[in-house]
């Protein structure tokens, strides 16, 4: 099954076109990455997916994504769509907050209340990130006190907290040391059992070690979009070929 | 404020005033005549080089810090950091003030509305009674001792008083005696200055304005003036300095600038 | 979540930031009703021209030109003093000083922040008049000190924001630290310690009480720096009191006159700073 | 090389020179109104109420204190929505938010006397309220605001982005976003804003004369007239009756001013570090 | 980082065992076929090779993936790139089971010139070493690797016997020539099989050492 | 990034060019040792096989840097793979070339049963099938391979061709049973050459097209 | 020859003892890099061999590093050391100023102050980053307007315009796209022929690309130190290749 179904998107930053036609399938259940050079428009693409554009003045959209089927343009409140698909960013961005705080926040957003219940998502969210026994006994310790490796997989627990049944990723691993980026690119494998994951990367190795689906933008378009073994062994486009073995710029 | 050295009689004098406006310095200035007053016509002729303060305080310290300065202060505030001069021989003291014989001095003026309350009017028949009198000539000037006793009403009830900084201590001194005879009444003292303390009255602020100066005579349309006090106005010098007494018109020539050193009030 | 609590507290949010501007706007309508009828009867020319000022006299002068003059004396003299001395503290606090001795020079730098300016006023005529006599200097060595914890405080947290690297990046390159300091973290807080410098002013212009104090406050035109002089903030302290119709008027308009002199200051400023982003 | 060794011998003169100076002034301040003013600390300074022979502080103090709450209740909220509009919900670059910072930044210059005449007219006549505190602490207020408006406008713009981002992407709506981490984030920066306004209502003297008038008393209402420390002061020295007393009283309100340093620098800390 | 590519590994490893389990049971049957005169069993064999093919093209997929996502290095790119290589020498060893029983048909009807005796000894002994050699390539065992590449000597002695033997029956009777030719075939596939085996050992070896035999 | 890779491709290529013309070379004179009989040309082909293997350690190490620092993808992966494949095969021609001149060695005294006509024919055409499944690789010319995977069947037609001729010689005389075998044990080396080739070819069509010819 | 030879080097922030008996001999012309887990040491070592470290309160060290038979803890001033040294941080640290006067400002600290000796070495640098021909047209221009990738080749200009003898480098291409990195790393290639290169790697690859020896580094210990080639495909020590394979952590 699709989870997101972009048709025809065009996206414009004031004059400027960033995203240019783009039509894709995103499959449920599966691991998606965006690769492409810097400022060709992956980012934009992910924002638009749980509609982080809207903060953009001057952003305009052209076209319709569907999650499962429903427009998030049109039938869906943007709150609900951000709480059904969660977004992890590039650069740990935990609240100035207490471990337990952080994770809470989502879930008391969307109403829950009881102590029980939210102690029992944190436990939950911190243990599916692989991140419960690191930190069970500081989850009253201001966050930012982690080191950067259990930031981001604070982070991603964070996100987990809302359930979502989307999880966007821009770079989650470029400002980590190979040691703790190992331990993300381990924990989003085993998040793709109960979750879709559409993650940007510049590296592209990790993309082949994770992701099962691959699109290469450049320059606001998709020029290739397949599973990720065929799209690193066999490019199908000269312009893909060329990125992926370096022969670019 | 030690000053070491002789005396330089070369030495420029350094003026020092009250600002325009100011009850001390309008008293001053008419009984120096350093104020021209005609017909359509005021001018206050002192030097564009005095320095001017807003503060008694400050007057004292900048005479008792500088050898050659030379100013003037409400006699209720003087203090011993400062050498006191003589006017044509005359020492400024109470009794030289009552009689007559030290000639510069002003009233403290209390001004009301024609129409005031009761409770004002008591207060006011306290201060002019013999205890209130009594309470004032402990360190300004009593108007006369001859007046009746006062008796108490029992009043209750809030008075204002507002207006000049030089008459605040005083009617401070005057509250607190009536507020022991009179418990129930609450007096607010108000010090910003004569004119201010009187436009409170007018527009309904306050009850009783305090005034350091003759009124105007647009105020005293308004306003029923009652003198309730006299202070003497001192001229004086720092410690250092030789000179223990001027003549009118040496003061007078020292604030229009005509005399400029020291020097000069020697020859 | 709930959309009519979102719609209500923007609501709030946007009352908050009329009333504000209506206060801010009732002080200017003020300044300006009172400021500026006053300065038409007196002639705008006579008024910011005129080198007399006698308002009680009869006939009155009412000319301001020699506490603009004087302002201008003592602000630049407290800039002199006080904008060397600031910056170069701030730079000994945010880049050389130990942290051991920050610990102690902080809170104090904010202590002399917090003094009212009357105790300011108190150390002027107890301990600067008698040195150098109510004058220009006394006035302008005052405010100095008054503006030095405004200047440090500012061009500090300026400097503290400039990265690190840049101070590294100069000593990698082989310049000592003080020559990093001046010509590569000084020039990049330039913005920040022009902010500095600016409020400064705005602190000297301002100041009222302590100047009074020492300033000798001679509404003429300053003849000598050990003279005395009178600046426009404490011609309206002196004789607000006692200032009725025309008269408060002026003193009114000396008000405006100051609103205006700090705008043009502020409207240069941010001026030199777009023009330094361009 | 020789040139570098000079400069930097120069500079470093100079910049550890001014240090000590800034440092020197200070000490020579604080030492000069403790020398002058500890010999006359005496218990009646504290006594519960004033009057002409103990010239007590204490209505001061507790007038200062009850200004201090009383303006910051009124112009923190205000200040602080208003810098929410401002910053987050106002356009980016629109006229309204450059022509009220110019303003306000212009009005941080403007004397404190005119505010108090200001205050003096609408205030304590128009709106009737005489000389009162309640007259005091709304010009101060308005005084105060620009500087709360601005520091705050500030501690909000260096809330990094990312942190709204984070909120927004778990659902939060704006308002949750502003009041739950926004805000937080941004109160160190709003703190030290609020200790410059302190610093500005317990040193001020001109505005309140005019507008909270002198009367010693521990106010009884918010239309009592008081007199604040810095104007107790002011009053005291004005006739050189209590001179002494009046230096006493700045050693007090140096302590006061250093117990909200201090107590304010704990809390800016302890927000800083949670 | 390391959990996927070591389940990388698990499979590798287990698709070269299969791989192996297939060529020694296809050295097994075509030696039966061989033994039995069994042409069905050849004809096994030699469809089964196809089968052999696509194993060592799927374990060059898996091979060239992980040296594309895992950039290993050290011993982990050893053992990849030596997986890359071991499985031409195992699809070599399958065909030449194959080819084995290609001779098996066309001498399937004929009365063996002499009695096989050292041919499935040659079988056995390529059995083990195959065997043997992928198993110190899974177990990264250099003795066992070692061990498989001295082995070579004993099928090598077997080679000579048989063509010796050979040489000798075509000598009393030229008839047995053309048969002759076809076991001498088959003996010398048996020993290039051994031949394959040694050349996996070697490569195991390396993988294991960073250092060739030599 | 590019031009170091770049660089490393072009000194790859070199070194496998240069290797196949050593094989080249060594068929060549091995083939010219067994015409004339030279057992001292053939002894220069067996030690010259040292360098072949030298050569192919060389390349197989270019290779693993190759993969270990440039972490290429796609063609490049496949291209740098294929070689480390392709070196096997080489070196097993290499080795064969050995064997042959092994042999020649053995038979270098013997007046030969037979004229040698198609061993030679052979040996050009295996030479040929090296030549350009190599150049193929180099030039990434997906043609030429193809051309080598067909051309192979000219090869194993001639060896059979060789395979018929030998069995009618033992016929007719048992004594040349020996000698027959070794010839057609050269024969065999000669086919299986071809077969190399054509594996290097298919390789080669690999890494351009990248999917395997079947 | 070796340019940097460190004896028995131990370093020790307050307590803590960040490098541990350090025994290093770095030669002269070839590109060396220091790889290790975060923390391990590295950019503390690299940052004792041009004494940036003497800017950190409460560091402390024993032993000795000579440059080039120099005792640099001894017979050296610091600036001078720092002239022969230069050094590219992992962020592009660029002054706010035009691309000129970045480059001059090294030679100005130096004492060049003839404008036609300044052009010249700002130009000759420019080219040796390869960078000339990019920003010829802007030299004055604020160097912050430039792109990333730029911004760090400007760095490396900057550093080669007091001429050193040795470059340290750390992590310079961590903050980069691929495609930056790339050009990067060609030029530290290029830059070899004239200077020696030290550089902290984070990124493996990066330093089997273009390192000619590599140290590998483990809580403040050199675990090993041998040729790249070397050291990634036959590593001596388990520690090593545990690193380098990601068995780690
Ligand atoms: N808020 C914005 N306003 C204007 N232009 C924008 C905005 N955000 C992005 N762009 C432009 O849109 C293009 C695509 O940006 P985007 O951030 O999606 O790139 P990206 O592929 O994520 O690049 P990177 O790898 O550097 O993150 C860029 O040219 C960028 O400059
Ligand atoms: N100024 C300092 N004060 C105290 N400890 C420090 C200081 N700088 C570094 N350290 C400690 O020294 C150790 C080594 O730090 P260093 O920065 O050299 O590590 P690194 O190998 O460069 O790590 P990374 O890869 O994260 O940059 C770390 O444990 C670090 O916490
Ligand atoms: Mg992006
Ligand atoms: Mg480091
Ligand atoms: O001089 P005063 O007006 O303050 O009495």
């Amino acid at each position: 099954m699709d989870c997101f179904t972009i048709d025809d998107l065009n996206l414009y930053y004031g004059g400027f076109h960033a995203l240019k036609n783009i039509n894709l399938e995103i499959e449920a259940g599966k691991i998606t990455s965006f690769i492409g050079p810097s400022g060709c428009g992956k980012s934009s693409l992910l924002k638009t997916l749980n509609r982080m554009n809207d903060l953009v003045e001057d952003c305009r959209l052209t076209g319709s994504i569907e999650l499962f089927g429903e427009d998030i343009y049109k039938d869906m409140d943007v709150n609900t769509l951000r709480k059904r698909v969660g977004m992890v960013f590039q650069k740990s961005n935990l609240f100035p907050m207490s471990i337990y705080d952080n994770i809470a926040f989502g879930p008391r957003t969307h109403g829950v209340k009881a102590k029980y219940a939210l102690d029992e998502i944190v436990e939950n969210s911190l243990r599916s990130a692989a991140l419960w026994d690191e930190v069970k006994d500081r989850l009253k310790k201001p966050a930012l006190a982690l080191s950067g490796g259990q930031q981001q997989r604070l982070c991603i627990a964070r996100a987990l907290a809302i359930s979502p049944e989307v999880l966007l990723m821009d770079e989650p691993t470029s400002a980590l040391d190979p040691i703790s980026t190992g331990k993300i690119e381990e924990l989003v494998l085993t998040l793709k059992k109960d979750y879709s994951i559409i993650m940007v990367t510049h590296n592209m190795q990790q993309a082949t070690r994770i992701s099962d689906k691959t699109a290469f933008f450049l320059f606001g378009e998709v020029i290739e979009y397949n599973n990720t073994d065929r799209l690193f062994s066999l490019p199908q486009d000269k312009r893909t070929e060329d990125y992926i073995t370096g022969r670019f710029g | 404020a030690k000053n070491q050295g002789a005396f330089d009689l070369e030495k420029e004098i350094i003026v020092v005033s009250r600002e325009e406006g100011s009850g001390t310095r309008g008293a001053f200035v008419e009984l120096f005549a350093i104020l021209i007053k005609g017909d359509g016509i005021r001018k206050d002729l002192t030097t564009k080089e005095a320095i001017i303060s807003k503060q008694t305080d400050v007057v004292m310290q900048i005479i008792s810090s500088n050898k050659y300065a030379l100013g003037y202060i409400s006699l209720g505030s003087l203090n011993d950091g400062v050498k006191v001069l003589a006017i044509e021989g005359i020492e400024p003291r109470t009794e030289n003030v009552m009689n007559g014989s030290y000639p510069i001095s002003r009233p403290f003026i209390i001004a009301t509305k024609s129409d005031t309350s009761k409770l004002t009017k008591d207060f006011i028949s306290f201060i002019m009674s013999k205890q209130g009198q009594g309470v004032i000539a402990k360190s300004y000037i009593a108007i006369s001792d001859d007046f009746q006793n006062y008796s108490t009403v029992k009043a209750s009830g809030r008075i204002v008083v507002a207006g000049s900084t030089s008459v605040a201590p005083i009617m401070e001194k005057l509250k607190e005696a009536y507020m022991q005879i009179n418990p129930g009444v609450v007096i607010e003292i108000q010090q910003s200055d004569s004119s201010s303390g009187m436009q409170g009255v007018i527009d309904g602020n306050s009850d009783i304005a305090m005034v350091s100066r003759e009124l105007a005579k647009s105020e005293r349309e308004k306003l029923t003036p009652i003198k309730i006090a006299l202070d003497g106005i001192v001229l004086i010098a720092n410690k250092h300095n030789p000179v223990v007494g001027l003549t009118r018109e040496q003061v007078g020539d020292i604030y229009t600038g005509k005399i400029l050193t020291w020097g000069q009030i020697n020859e | 979540m709930n959309k009519s609590k979102e719609k209500f507290m923007a609501a709030v949010f946007f009352a908050s930031a009329l009333i504000s501007i209506l206060a801010v706007g009732l002080i200017c309508v003020f300044l300006f009703v009172n400021g500026i009828p006053a300065l038409f009867k007196i002639g705008t020319l006579e008024f910011l021209g005129g080198s007399q000022w006698s308002p009680m006299d009869q006939p009155a002068y009412y000319g301001i030109l020699p506490m603009i003059v004087g302002s201008l004396y003592v602000t630049a003299g407290a800039i002199i003093l006080g904008v060397p001395i600031g910056v170069l503290s701030s730079i000994f606090m945010a880049w050389i000083c130990p942290p051991r001795l920050y610990k102690w020079i902080k809170p104090a730098v904010d202590l002399l922040a917090g003094i009212p300016s009357v105790v300011y006023g108190f150390f002027g005529i107890a301990i600067i008049v008698p040195l150098t006599g109510n004058s220009i200097v006394s006035a302008s060595i005052l405010l100095g000190i008054m503006i030095l914890p405004t200047v440090i405080s500012i061009a500090e947290s300026a400097l503290r924001a400039t990265p690190r690297q840049y101070y590294e990046g100069a000593l990698a390159l082989g310049a000592g630290p003080y020559r990093s300091l001046f010509y590569v973290v000084l020039p990049a807080a330039k913005n920040g310690i022009l902010a500095a410098v600016v409020l400064g002013i705005g602190r000297a212009i301002g100041e009222t009480m302590a100047v009074i104090m020492v300033a000798g406050n001679q509404a003429r035109m300053p003849v000598s720096l050990f003279k005395g002089v009178r600046t426009l903030t404490a011609n309206i302290v002196i004789e607000m009191g006692y200032a009725a119709d025309l008269h408060r008027g002026a003193l009114i308009a000396t008000g405006v006159v100051l609103f205006v002199f700090i705008l043009i200051i502020n409207i240069s400023f941010s001026a030199l700073v777009r023009k330094d982003r361009g | 090389m020789k040139n570098q060794k000079n400069f930097e011998r120069i500079m470093g003169i100079l910049t550890w020179g001014a240090a000590a100076l800034t440092l020197g002034v200070l000490a020579f301040i604080i030492g000069f109104i403790l020398f002058k003013g500890v010999p006359h600390l005496k218990p009646s300074l504290i006594a519960f109420s004033y009057n002409s022979e103990n010239v007590s502080l204490m209505p001061g103090l507790i007038s200062t204190i009850l200004m201090t709450l009383l303006s910051l209740a009124i112009s923190v909220p205000v200040g602080v929505f208003a810098a929410i509009y401002l910053t987050e919900y106002a356009k980016r670059g629109s006229k309204l938010v450059s022509l009220v910072r110019l303003t306000t930044e212009t009005l941080s210059g403007i004397p404190s006397i005119i505010y108090g005449l200001f205050g003096l007219l609408f205030f304590v006549t128009y709106l009737g309220w005489g000389f009162s505190l309640l007259a005091g602490a709304f010009t101060l207020s308005i005084m105060i605001l620009p500087l709360i408006m601005r520091s705050c406008e500030e501690a909000i713009h260096s809330v990094p982005d990312v942190l709204r981002e984070g909120a927004f992407g778990l659902g939060a709506g704006k308002l949750r976003t502003i009041l739950k981490i926004v805000l937080p984030s941004a109160l160190p920066g709003i703190f030290a804003g609020i200790i410059l306004a302190i610093g500005r209502i317990v040193g001020e003297t001109a505005a309140l004369i005019y507008t909270a008038g002198t009367v010693a008393q521990i106010p009884k209402s918010p239309l009592s007239s008081v007199r604040t420390l810095s104007v107790h002061m002011y009053a005291l020295s004005g006739e050189g009756l209590h001179t002494n007393e009046s230096y006493a009283t700045a050693v007090v309100l140096l302590l006061v001013v250093v117990a909200i340093n201090t107590l304010s620098a704990k809390i800016v800390k302890s927000i800083g570090v949670k | 980082m390391r959990s996927k590519f070591d389940e990388q590994l698990v499979v590798l490893n287990n698709s070269l065992i299969e791989m192996g389990a297939m060529i020694e049971s296809a050295i097994t049957k075509a030696t039966k076929a061989l033994e039995e005169q069994d042409i069905d069993l050849a004809n096994e064999v030699i469809r089964g090779d196809l089968l052999v093919d696509e194993k060592e093209k799927d374990i060059e997929n898996q091979c060239m993936r992980i040296l594309m996502s895992q950039q290993p290095v050290a011993r982990d790119l050893r053992q990849i790139s030596t997986a890359l290589k071991i499985i031409t020498d195992m699809e070599r060893i399958g065909d030449q089971a194959a080819d084995i029983s290609e001779i098996c048909t066309y001498i399937a009807d004929q009365i063996y010139i002499k009695k096989l005796e050292h041919i499935p000894e040659m079988a056995m002994a390529t059995i083990k070493m195959v065997t043997q050699s992928i198993d110190a390539f899974v177990r990264r065992d250099l003795d066992l690797a070692l061990e498989v590449i001295a082995y070579d000597d004993v099928v090598d002695d077997l080679f000579i016997q048989i063509k010796k033997d050979l040489i000798e029956l075509v000598h009393q009777d030229a008839d047995k020539g053309e048969q002759a030719f076809d076991l001498m075939q088959i003996a010398k596939y048996y020993e290039r099989i051994g031949d394959h085996a040694t050349n996996i050992a070697e490569w195991v070896a390396y993988s294991i050492t960073g250092e060739h035999v030599n």
